[in-house]
């Protein structure tokens, strides 16, 4: 079905070596009410660079927020960016997009030559914003697509409804991601929605755009992520536990609803550019663990597929063997995913990434795997977009 | 702790309500746009766009190919008739009130190399509806059309 | 700075600047888009990534509208990347092209900036309420022109510049435009009088000491420098100095004279560029301009000139086409028009025609060598820099 | 080179008959505060501007926050000031927020609070005092609501007056 006439687009050469060197995090919630977003992002930023053993104001060459401005209620965001990251006066840009696009912004800034160290964030005070779903459907074409009403999540369900179609995967499979990821998030600290439900609890939540279950979508929360990136030497000489980003890809399909099909080809292709620079050739062979957008509990299955983790119709296989889970062949959302953490909008990349890094610092205590060294983490811009990336790590 | 001092006291703590709102806006269809709600308004007919060299015709129309960037000059008529690609079952509205008919949403094919229009499908019943089912395109009356998407009423099962 | 690879400009193009134009952002971004490939010989499937600048989503009434626009900004199926730092991403977008090809990962990126404020009702200026601080300014009912009217009349007091002076600049500028085809503004006729005695609008600013809201989409095309030799041999510029720099939140805690992060963002720049005394290696500049006397201070902040003293450098001449140093040939925003991002045209777009020679009856008369283009944004506290060099 | 630009424009009348969807859609917010912004509020609703001291770089800042960003670390004391200052800069406007003309100007600026940094301040309006007779660095001081009309905002303040008496209207 797929127009075949594919462009044929590699990424080129690489640069300098690229890692990452601090993180700093908030808690995450379903609201934060005591804090401005600017107080939220100053303490991830804060513990970020104690992380790192930098001085923001001393060592860092540039800065990058993630950031759209409806979702924070501001006609120019990038205004009231830099203070609570420690910008004022520096270079400093706003991505408008997801996390791990402000790391793909990050790595080039580094990898040309330009900048030693960067640190990038992304925050969600989602809560601030009282009619998310009117603003979800404002970004819906405002003449074909908007002026037909209703709550923007059908178009989940309509694209649920053809990845079953097409895959042959069951309700239960998607319902079953939900059962794992709730209950991963049991072990994340940081994970506000861990809970112990089975496939046939979800299986019983009501339908809100059939095929797609009331218990299948990730609650929006609150919170705020900080990397430090560092040019590989240098993050040799700072940090004991440097982490290489060894490849980033990002891809858009169509914004058009009607021009795309439900293979989530945004994934394949920004993993395909991901693998070659990271010279990944059997990404289930060589990576140990993943982290991929399960805002919608059938986009993990599709990512897993489009990621080549699996065959189109046989990640919900693979998930109801045990694969996917904590002690199987390849963990997937050990954190708890948006389903288990909470969609955190444009930070959801980061919190994606988050997991891994701290999975290969051996840092994620009750949920550590074994001494993994690699591992990938993904993100999706969310309806009603094809645009999404794909990141991967490995530890030094 | 990053700073030195938190709010203590629920009471204290303030939000600030407010807006980004305009006094609306004003979305114009553009080239393409004028053409497909044209035909839509005052012919009753839905158009595409055909890229020859791709070999897509997207419905609705644009001005260029997306894939390759050429100029499309040729509008194609593709029928009142498609086929569901998908559909879903809306049983909330925006604003998660349960809603007492769900609206049955659907992506509508015209043929093999078209890209699909969203609508709404009516004059039938969600358990009946299935990929693949043909469809029509029930126009308001020509007096009541005003050269908007909302001119199709729904698509409604053929036959 | 080691720096792995030269990056050069290989093609631009531009739309009408004009309020209220039929076409959707998408198409104007097209149209754009689709000139400058034909500039450079190129087509879509030559594109390895493309870099959208456009500013506020509140103008489309849009939300996330990079995504929307990027069909049209040749972004499907590829990687795309948004970047936005208010009316500054005009030249911050070039500058991500820039990093998307010096870092190794693309050969050819397209770089695309789209605005269309004719869209909000019942004006562009609706929007322009809601870029202040909720809390602390919305409460006042501001309207945009005030802070420039603040930060105009705090120069003015600093440096002890004329009116008088500053009207020159709308002149110079909407007499330039008259020759550029995109032009909304262009005016032959114009006096200092004209724009001494135009309507009040928040005094010190008037009616014509303004750039006007417009639509607009403006593309360039950027590649390695050695695709650039292979593809258009006869015109090499390339992308020698970029920088940027934003100054704090508080706009109301800044001295609002003198644009400290913009002297920043040069600095960066000229330092990679190799350019010791701007005053002297620059030949041609387009500093931002979307009211008259913001071009003084740009200069000013561009290190062109000493603070304060770009005023006798425009009533001397010297900035004119055929003066030493020729500023805002292009007709700048206050004679093309102001659709904010996609100034992008009248300031890199412009530079790089005049380094290749193709700026036509704009053509300046130093045959200049090397060039520099500067946006400016936010609440006063953006500017990036873009220094361009002939080969 | 530009030959022929594209782009076609439309009237006024032309604007508003071409196909288009007009839309009002809803974008409302509720802003968390936070601690800085909170405080300052109640303040205001007291009668008084309070600010936060960074004793490391020694400024004291206002509007206050929690942090500062030049130093990037935590500010360490409220500060009240006395409300007094003088014109960093004005303007006179004779146009609303929506662009309409006015005929009775708004004055309006950035008042460099006495006790604070240098050049810090607020934006607000300025009262009893004519356009001709406004200049920066005129003292000015706030004139309040009265306390039962006071509800947390800026606008408890109603506008800046001239501190001296024959500088007033």
């Amino acid at each position: 079905m797929r127009w075949d006439r594919e462009p044929e687009i590699e990424m080129k050469m690489r640069g300098r070596e690229v890692a990452i060197i601090g993180v700093g995090y908030t808690n995450f919630n379903s609201v934060t009410p005591d804090l401005s977003w600017k107080e939220l992002t100053f303490e991830a930023a804060v513990r970020a660079f104690e992380d790192a053993g930098i001085d923001p104001r001393r060592d860092v060459d540039s800065f990058i927020t993630c950031a759209e401005d409806y979702w924070e209620g501001f006609a120019i965001f990038d205004e009231f960016t830099p203070d609570q990251l420690g910008g004022a006066l520096r270079p400093m840009v706003t991505v408008a997009g997801d996390g791990l696009q402000g790391l793909a912004t990050a790595y080039m800034q580094i990898s040309s030559g330009l900048f030693d160290i960067v640190v990038v964030e992304a925050h969600s005070k989602i809560s601030d914003l009282l009619t998310y779903e009117d603003v979800v459907l404002l970004a819906f074409d405002p003449v074909y697509e908007a002026p037909l009403g209703g709550h923007p999540y059908y178009v989940a369900g309509l694209e649920m409804r053809e990845y079953l179609e097409w895959t042959g995967t069951t309700e239960e499979e998607c319902a079953a991601v939900v059962a794992k990821n709730k209950g991963n998030a049991l072990r994340n600290p940081l994970a506000p929605f861990g809970a112990r439900v089975s496939t046939d609890e979800v299986m019983s939540s009501p339908y809100l755009f059939d095929p797609l279950k009331e218990l299948e979508i990730a609650p929006l929360a609150d919170g705020a992520i900080v990397f430090v990136l560092a040019e590989g030497e240098l993050a040799r000489r700072l940090s004991d536990k440097p982490v290489f980003l060894e490849g980033i890809g990002w891809w858009s399909e169509s914004p058009w609803i009607g021009s795309r099909f439900p293979d989530a080809e945004y994934a394949r292709r920004a993993a395909q550019a991901a693998y070659q620079q990271a010279g990944i050739k059997d990404p289930l062979g060589e990576l140990d663990l993943v982290e991929v957008d399960d805002r919608f509990a059938y986009k993990e299955l599709q990512h897993l597929e489009a990621l080549g983790l699996a065959r189109p119709g046989e990640a919900g296989q693979l998930l109801l063997e045990g694969a996917l889970g904590r002690d199987g062949e390849l963990p997937v959302n050990l954190s708890g995913g948006s389903l288990g953490m909470g969609d955190l909008v444009e930070a959801g990349g980061l919190a994606r990434a988050l997991e891994i890094i701290l999975q290969l610092r051996g840092e994620a205590q009750g949920r550590q795997v074994d001494e993994p060294e690699v591992g990938l983490a993904q993100s999706w811009r969310g309806v009603p977009h094809g645009t999404g990336a794909v990141a991967i790590f490995r530890r030094c | 702790m990053t700073m030195l001092e938190r709010i203590r006291k629920p009471t204290e703590i303030k939000h600030w309500l407010g807006h980004m709102e305009t006094g609306g806006y004003h979305y114009t269809a553009g080239l393409a746009g004028e053409r497909f709600f044209t035909a839509l308004r005052d012919e009753g007919r839905i158009l595409g766009a055909r890229c020859e060299r791709c070999g897509i015709v997207y419905v609705p129309p644009r001005i260029y190919c997306e894939r390759c960037f050429t100029e499309l000059n040729e509008f194609v008529d593709v029928g009142l008739r498609g086929r569901v690609r998908s559909f879903t079952i809306a049983r909330i509205d925006k604003d998660g009130n349960r809603l007492e008919r769900p609206e049955i949403r659907a992506l509508i094919s015209f043929g093999e190399d078209t890209t699909a229009l969203l609508h709404l499908l009516g004059e039938v019943e969600p358990e009946e509806v299935h990929i693949g089912m043909e469809v029509e395109a029930q126009l308001k009356p020509r007096e009541e059309r005003e050269g908007r998407i909302t001119d199709i009423r729904y698509f409604k099962p053929v036959g | 700075m080691a720096r792995l690879r030269e990056v050069a400009v290989i093609g631009a193009g531009m739309t009408v600047f004009a309020s209220r134009l039929m076409e959707t952002g998408k198409e104007l971004a097209w149209e754009a888009a689709k000139q400058a490939l034909d500039e450079a010989g190129l087509s879509l499937e030559d594109v390895d990534a493309v870099v959208l600048g456009t500013a506020p989503d509140a103008f489309d009434g849009i939300h996330k509208k990079g995504e929307n626009l990027l069909d049209g900004a040749g972004g499907a199926n590829r990687p795309y990347m948004r970047v936005y730092t208010g009316g500054g991403t005009a030249v911050m977008a070039p500058i991500a092209g820039w990093w998307h090809v010096a870092s190794g990962l693309f050969d050819i990126v397209l770089v695309v900036c789209e605005e269309k404020m004719s869209s909000a009702r019942p004006h562009a200026q609706s929007v322009f309420a809601h870029i202040w601080d909720p809390i602390l300014d919305r409460p006042l009912k501001p309207n945009l022109v005030w802070i420039f009217a603040m930060e105009m009349q705090r120069y003015m007091h600093v440096y002890n510049v004329k009116k008088e002076d500053i009207a020159l600049v709308s002149v110079k500028n909407k007499r330039n435009a008259v020759d550029h085809p995109c032009a909304q503004l262009a005016d032959p006729k114009i006096t200092v009088e004209d724009v001494l005695n135009s309507e009040p609008m928040a005094l010190p600013v008037r009616r014509l000491d303004i750039s006007p809201p417009s639509d607009g989409a403006s593309a360039l095309v950027l590649a390695s420098l050695d695709v650039a030799r292979e593809l258009v041999p006869d015109r090499i510029v390339t992308i020698d100095g970029v920088g940027w720099c934003i100054d704090t939140t508080m706009w109301t805690n800044r001295d609002l004279a003198f644009p400290k992060f913009l002297a920043r963002a040069a600095q960066q720049a000229y330092r990679m560029a190799g350019i010791k005394d701007p005053a002297k290696e620059i030949h041609v500049a387009e500093p931002y301009d979307p009211f008259n006397y913001k071009e003084l201070q740009h200069m000013e902040g561009l290190l062109l000139c000493e603070p304060g003293e770009a005023a006798k450098l425009t009533r001397e001449g010297v900035t004119q086409r055929d003066g030493r140093l020729p500023v805002c040939p292009s007709g700048g925003l206050l004679g093309v028009g102001n659709p904010i991002a996609a100034t992008l045209g009248i300031k890199v777009g412009e530079i790089y025609w005049q380094l290749a020679r193709k700026a036509g009856k704009r053509q300046v008369k130093n045959d200049p060598v090397t060039g520099v283009a500067q946006a400016w944004g936010d609440l006063m506290q953006f500017s990036s820099v873009i220094v361009l060099r002939r080969r | 080179m530009i030959t022929e630009p594209r782009g076609r424009k439309l009237s006024k009348e032309e604007f508003a008959q071409v196909p288009h969807v007009t839309a009002q859609p809803r974008a409302r917010y509720a802003w968390s505060a936070g601690p800085a912004m909170s405080r300052f509020l109640e303040e205001l609703k007291r009668g008084k501007i309070i600010a936060r001291r960074c004793n490391r770089c020694g400024r004291v800042l206002v509007p206050p926050r929690m942090f500062c960003e030049r130093c990037f670390r935590p500010t360490d004391e409220w500060v009240y000031l006395p409300g007094t200052g003088v014109v960093e800069t004005f303007s006179v406007s004779y146009i609303d927020t929506n662009a309409n003309r006015i005929e009775e100007p708004i004055l309006v600026g950035v008042i460099a609070l006495d006790g604070a940094c240098e050049h810090c301040g607020l934006m607000h309006y300025f009262g009893e005092v004519s356009p001709e007779r406004i200049h920066i660095g005129m003292p000015v001081e706030p004139v309040w609501k009265p306390e039962s009309e006071r509800e947390g905002a800026i606008t408890d303040i109603k506008y800046f007056r001239p501190r001296r008496e024959e500088d007033r209207q």
